[in-house]
């Protein structure tokens, strides 16, 4: 369970995040949505601990992690994938891999390895070649991978649709969803690409200006037509 | 916008105004004929103090080593100076330093001569350096005594440079000595010169190929500051050398002795005076003699070289037991070396020369008696100055040694000769100078 | 032919210590993104302390210890102190610090040592070797050099391929924040990066110095040379740093006994320049996307 | 770099002509205030030269034409973001140019077309220099000016022409009698060489400063800039992004060249040794420790660096330290200030002093 409160966060005199409030559960899906500059990509750097909260609480299974540094957050069980898919496309895609577990023992890793080339074969294809030669689905697919080697609870994904033909999106977010029931995952997934979303989410939770303006079943946002046609551009 | 135009208008008025004050204030007439009236007779000196200064470089590449040399000096005019000074003057040396950098060696040498005032320049040293300046100095009429330097600029033509001296023996004088010695001595040798690349290797070169053109088989040369000289034996080694005569740095017969170890390359050396300080060189290379008797410089053994002041080897002489008295009671951090002994032989023959000058000297005076009494002055050197009002050039000769055990063991006697076509010739005479007792010497005005 | 082999060994041997620097150069640059100017005085230093451990009495390996020791700490503090504000700024500041870093060093060297020369002790001995009966221009000293460097290029390869810790140093230098939220502890790789670094350049400091003599500013030359090598390799691997060490020490070498001393650091300047307009990727890219 | 640190780039004066009025308004506002400007430096540099001793005078020359190839610097560096560790070797080609053109008695060319001479020469290594050095970055472009400043002293070891290791006397032609007059008639003192060589120096930088200040404001001045905030965005805009740091390159190595030939006169001889790697690295200094991409800045740091170690080796001597010591005392400071500067005060002397003028006025 992943659970945030009141948390605020500011560049310079410029607030990014104020007061933003909202739980997302064990074995979902929360699709945080909202307009670019909305704060999204803030909420999860600040989660993660890249941004320093100004106030309020980040709770990862009822423990307090908001002040803890971003280099330990993969050993208490969150995985950030953040924005532009992080691939370090110098190393090669087993370097990538393995420096998802860094804090796992070795023969765990090598068990995490063969599952995650089992769930995306096309990595185990390309397990030696550098990630600057994939393409952008499989790219996506590499981090998500990745994240998954830390065994996370909680994933945070950042916009993961960015750039990718929409018949690759469907596909990973298909694989995320099965994931989920797969693994018993916490998701939080920030989009723009708010119905693709919302198509696989469980809960959304909709920023704007830094702010909570709704959060609702996934279901019950995509059917609002008012919120659809103030935040979501759809 | 305010602000601009009132900022422009006063930047006008201002300017306006001083332009006008400054013309009231000089505009009046011409300028009067252009008299003598720059140099100062008196500069630098009072009833009880003489101002000198030197440049050298006690910064950067070509500081080891050189840098030792103001210390000498130092060291002897502050032995002079608690014995009561010259003529009750106590002697003042003002060092700067110049990193080997000509356009430093200008700026210190405007800030001795306009801000210090000093009497002379004594021992500036380098020839490039020193190049950036003797002009200045001939033109403020400045007494340039003593370069530390052995090109040929320094003395030969004292019509165009009449305040400047030299004062070690010239490099074509030593490439003449060295010539004829080989030439009588090794007239086989297949001789391959190793010369740095400038002044000081191709004056060398020249004075050698007085006498052995045809016995120079190969000559290479090395950029001061590139500390890799094996390709250049390498092609000496080539060339089938048996001989070789350096006119290089001290820090590169060090070099040059251990490269030539490095690539098995034995033949006989012959380094120039300059480049043989056995004691610097021995030390250097004592690390690596591997096991020879404790410390000594056994690397060194059997190479040649030339003398023309006895040095700290010559244990028995009198002036190098003069040298440490003053060193242990004056010198600064450190040992006795032979650069601080050059530079102490160098202030003997200052402070002779300020002697010579008479009871209140003038720049000029120094100038006169110089060439009048210099070529008579007794001092540390093996071989008389040559000094006179044809000749600034310094000592006139040296003998050739060979370097047993870190002493130089004499092969001739004093040789003298001059450059051009002069001949060469023994003359021992100057060699048996003593110092006085209380090693300050004591010279007859000159005039 | 005696004359091109000797000039070819020497070649050989200064090109190992050129590819020691320019391996302390890559790691650096692997690591921060910044060329260290400042890399030959701190091998200075450390060449001085060496000799300063030697001259009390202790043995040469002890003094040769005491080099790559106080170089690692040397880096790790270097970057801790001075480099860690830069980090990530405009890489003009920090060209600007490693070259203040450079003077400051060197000055306080020269203060601290004097500027006299000295000579440094070599193992293995200094005097060119026999096979058989003909004579060789390579001393016993100058094969441990070539060795040294061999080695420790291996042991880099090894650490970054084959470890954990080369890989996170390698995931902090290429991405800091991808890196962090997988648990790398960036600033501490990159303290690593530095204190490695300079520990490969007190042994190249050691090398150069080993047979020979030293004074503050003996190391200045490697500072150009070593930069042409690591360019020459790419600045990004260590195999093609030591290949473009050696491949510069041969040219030079040739180009100082065939064409003049002086002529050196033209055709230093020369076969940089090629390189980066030619091959921006050094001689040995596979695909020449760096930015030069 | 922060753009904060360029002069008068957000000067309240032209800020508020810009805003006031048409752009040629603007335009022409800026060369009338930079005249007035220079006018009033000349004015009291002739004010400072006939109150101060011959030895003054020579440290004023030596500023002259550090300033004026840091003023070139600076703007390379400060304003399109190439650094160069070159610029001695620039030097070196102005100041050669100078000594060949300067033999012969009397000179072929009058001094003010030998002065520009100089400067063309120089202009025009700096253009071949310059188009390689247009397609290197950072360190790239830092690491191969390094290999050119090492280089030319030993390309002019090779030609026996330039004189090898001692170098070229440089033979001040005689100060023409008119000057002579004139001098006399304003200042009321003989005009010795030492002051003329000043005079001369000063000439050329308050030149030099006006044109670059000039450009610096212009067009060309907004284009370096944008290359060096940002090159993609530059391009986008339609600026040739080699042209444009060719362009920088040539003016500021026209600058070194024009500063060589002044240090030649001021010298006396160009030797190898004097272009050692210490000058390109001292112009950097000075650039930075005054503050990149100004020109008051550059003055600045260049009158430090005449002054400075002057000081500090006095302090040295006078603490009890050896000459050898307090020698190296002076770069020990420079060192230590160029951290500095770039750890705290990354604007520089003027960057820093104007940013505390600010704020206290509340502007930023």
């Amino acid at each position: 369970m992943f659970d945030v409160r009141d948390l605020t966060t500011s560049y310079g005199p410029v607030r990014a995040l104020d007061g933003v409030s909202f739980t997302a559960r064990e074995g979902e899906v929360t699709a945080v949505l909202g307009a670019n500059g909305a704060g999204k990509t803030t909420l999860l750097r600040t989660a993660s601990g890249l941004v320093r909260a100004e106030r309020g609480q980040v709770r990862l299974d009822g423990r307090d992690v908001t002040r803890a540094p971003a280099e330990d957050m993969a050993r208490l069980g969150l995985a950030h994938v953040p924005e532009g898919r992080g691939v370090i496309t110098e190393l090669t895609v087993e370097e990538n891999l393995r420096l998802g577990g860094l804090h796992r023992p070795a023969r765990a890793r090598r068990a995490d390895v063969e599952r995650i080339c089992g769930l995306f074969p096309v990595l185990g294809e390309r397990y030696d070649a550098t990630a600057h030669v994939l393409s952008g689905g499989e790219r996506q697919m590499l981090v998500i991978g990745r994240a998954l080697m830390a065994a996370p609870k909680v994933l945070l994904l950042d916009e993961p649709s960015l750039g990718l033909a929409p018949r690759i999106v469907t596909q990973i977010f298909d694989l995320l969803r099965s994931l989920v029931a797969s693994e018993g995952l916490t998701v939080v997934l920030v989009e723009q690409n708010a119905r693709s979303a919302l198509s696989i989410a469980d809960v959304g939770v909709v920023l704007n200006l830094g702010k909570v303006v709704v959060q609702d079943e996934a279901a019950a946002l995509a059917a609002d037509e008012k919120v659809r046609h103030a935040y979501l551009g759809f | 916008m305010q602000r601009t135009r009132r900022f422009r208008r006063t930047t006008r008025l201002a300017g306006l105004l001083t332009a006008a004050a400054l013309l009231a204030a000089c505009g009046a007439g011409g300028r009067p004929d252009d008299g003598e009236g720059k140099a100062a007779p008196d500069a630098g000196i009072t009833e009880d103090t003489i101002k000198i200064g030197g440049h050298f470089p006690l910064t950067g590449v070509a500081a080891p080593g050189y840098s030792e040399i103001p210390s000498g000096h130092k060291a002897y005019y502050d032995y002079v100076n608690a014995n009561g000074g010259v003529n009750g003057r106590k002697i003042e040396y003002v060092v700067k330093d110049d990193a080997y950098n000509p356009t430093n060696t200008s700026t210190v040498t405007n800030e001795l001569v306009l801000k210090e005032e000093i009497f002379g320049m004594v021992a500036g040293l380098g020839t490039p350096t020193h190049t950036a300046v003797v002009d200045f100095l001939n033109a403020e009429k400045v007494p340039d005594l003593m370069v530390s330097s052995g090109s040929l600029m320094w003395g030969d033509d004292p019509a165009k440079r009449p305040w400047t001296f030299g004062w070690q023996p010239d490099y074509m004088i030593e490439g003449k000595i060295i010539g004829q010695w080989v030439k009588e001595n090794m007239p086989d040798a297949k001789v391959g010169l190793f010369l740095q690349d400038d002044d000081f290797g191709r004056d060398g070169e020249a004075g050698a190929r007085k006498y052995i053109d045809d016995q120079i088989v190969e000559t290479v040369r090395y950029t001061p500051g590139n500390t890799d000289v094996a390709p250049q034996l390498a092609k000496l080694q080539a060339a089938d050398v048996d001989l070789v005569l350096g006119f290089n740095v001290p820090s590169y017969t060090a070099l040059s002795q251990l490269t030539a170890m490095k690539i098995n390359f034995r033949p006989k050396w012959f380094h120039s005076n300059v480049g043989s300080d056995p004691a610097l060189v021995g030390a250097l290379l004592a690390r690596f003699s591997e096991g020879k008797v404790k410390g000594s410089a056994g690397l060194l053994d059997g190479v040649l070289t030339t003398e023309y002041i006895p040095g700290t080897d010559a244990t028995d002489s009198e002036w190098l037991k003069l040298w440490q008295k003053v060193w242990d009671a004056h010198g600064a951090e450190g040992e006795l070396t032979n650069y601080r002994i050059y530079g102490m032989s160098q202030a003997y023959t200052f402070v002779q020369a300020l002697q010579a000058a008479g009871d209140d000297p003038t720049r000029e005076g120094v100038v006169k008696a110089l060439e009048k009494v210099g070529s008579t002055l007794e001092g540390p050197g093996l071989a008389p100055f040559r000094y006179s009002e044809d000749s600034h050039l310094g000592i006139s000769g040296m003998e050739v040694v060979r370097l047993e055990d870190g002493r130089g063991e004499p092969l001739t006697p004093v040789l003298v000769t001059d450059i051009g076509d002069a001949p060469i010739e023994e003359d021992d005479s100057a060699a048996k100078d003593a110092p006085p007792a209380n090693g300050i010497p004591d010279v007859e005005p000159a005039s | 032919m005696q004359q091109l082999l000797t000039t070819a060994l020497g070649g050989l041997t200064l090109g190992a210590v050129y590819a020691a620097f320019a391996l302390a150069l890559c790691l650096i640059w692997r690591s921060t993104r910044i060329v260290n100017f400042a890399q030959a005085p701190m091998a200075m230093i450390t060449t001085y302390i060496a000799l300063v451990i030697i001259d009390a009495g202790h043995s040469y390996w002890t003094g040769f210890a005491a080099a790559l020791v106080s170089g690692l700490l040397l880096g790790a503090v270097v970057e801790r102190v001075v480099v860690r504000p830069v980090e990530g700024k405009a890489e003009i500041n920090a060209v600007i610090l490693t070259l203040g870093l450079f003077i400051l060093i060197h000055a306080v060297a020269g203060i601290v040592f004097g500027s006299r020369y000295r000579s440094f002790p070599a193992p293995f001995g200094v005097r060119g070797l026999t096979v058989g009966d003909t004579p060789v221009a390579l001393t016993g000293f100058g094969v441990f050099t070539v060795l040294a460097v061999m080695v420790v290029m291996g042991l880099l390869v090894l650490l970054f391929r084959y470890t954990e810790v080369g890989l996170m140093m390698r995931a902090a230098a290429f991405n800091q924040e991808v890196a962090r939220v997988l648990g790398v502890k960036v600033g501490r790789m990159l303290t690593l990066g530095w204190a490695l670094a300079a520990l490969v350049g007190s042994l190249s400091g050691l090398l150069i110095a080993g047979g020979s003599l030293v004074h503050p500013a003996y190391m200045d030359s490697v500072v150009v040379y070593g930069f042409v090598a690591a360019v020459l390799g790419g600045l990004d691997s260590p195999v093609g740093s030591v290949i473009g060490g050696m491949l510069l020490g041969l040219s030079l070498s040739a180009v100082s006994g065939y064409l003049g001393s002086e002529l050196v650091p033209l055709a230093a300047l020369v076969i940089l320049m090629a390189v980066l307009l030619l091959r921006p990727g050094g001689l040995f890219s596979h695909h020449a996307e760096r930015r030069v | 770099m922060p753009t904060t640190t360029e002069a008068g780039e957000k000067d309240p004066a032209a800020a508020a002509d810009g805003r006031g009025g048409p752009r040629r308004r603007w335009r022409s506002s800026v060369l009338p205030r930079h005249l007035s400007l220079a006018v009033l430096g000349l004015l009291a540099v002739t004010v400072v030269m006939e109150t101060t001793g011959s030895f003054a005078n020579s440290q004023l020359a030596s500023m002259a034409y550090l300033g004026i190839a840091a003023g070139g610097l600076t703007v390379l560096t400060g304003l399109n973001g190439q650094l160069s560790l070159g610029h001695g070797a620039f030097m070196a080609v102005g100041a050669y140019t100078t000594a060949l053109f300067l033999d012969g008695e009397p000179p072929a060319l009058p001094l003010p077309v030998v002065l520009a001479a100089a400067t063309l020469v120089t202009l025009l290594v700096g253009a071949v220099v310059g188009v390689a050095a247009a397609r290197l970055h950072g360190p790239y472009i830092a690491g191969a000016t390094l290999a050119l400043a090492v280089a030319v002293p030993g390309v002019v070891l090779h030609f026996e022409r330039l004189g090898g290791e001692q170098g070229l006397g440089v033979r001040m032609p005689e100060t023409p009698v008119w000057v002579l007059d004139a001098a006399y008639f304003v200042t009321g003192s003989e005009l010795d060489p030492t002051k003329y060589v000043a005079y001369i120096g000063w000439a050329a930088l308050v030149v030099t400063y006006v044109l670059l200040a000039n450009l610096m404001r212009g067009r060309v001045g907004r284009t370096w800039r944008a290359v060096r905030d940002d090159e993609v965005a530059a391009e986008i805009a339609g600026i040739h992004l080699g042209r444009a740091r060719v362009l920088a390159f040539v003016v500021s190595t026209a600058c070194a060249g024009l500063a060589g030939a002044v240090m030649a006169m001021a010298v006396r001889i160009t030797a190898p040794s004097g272009f050692s790697l210490t000058l390109s690295l001292t112009l950097l200094s000075a650039v930075v420790l005054g503050g990149l991409g100004s020109l008051t800045g550059a003055l600045i740091g260049s009158a430090l660096l005449t002054f400075l170690p002057h000081l500090v080796t006095g302090l040295g001597t006078d603490a009890g330290l050896t000459d050898v010591r307090a020698a190296e005392l002076a770069p020990a400071v420079y060192g230590l200030t160029m951290i500095l500067v770039i750890l705290v005060a990354p604007a520089g002397i003027t960057g820093t002093l104007r940013n505390l003028w600010r704020r206290r006025r509340g502007v930023a």
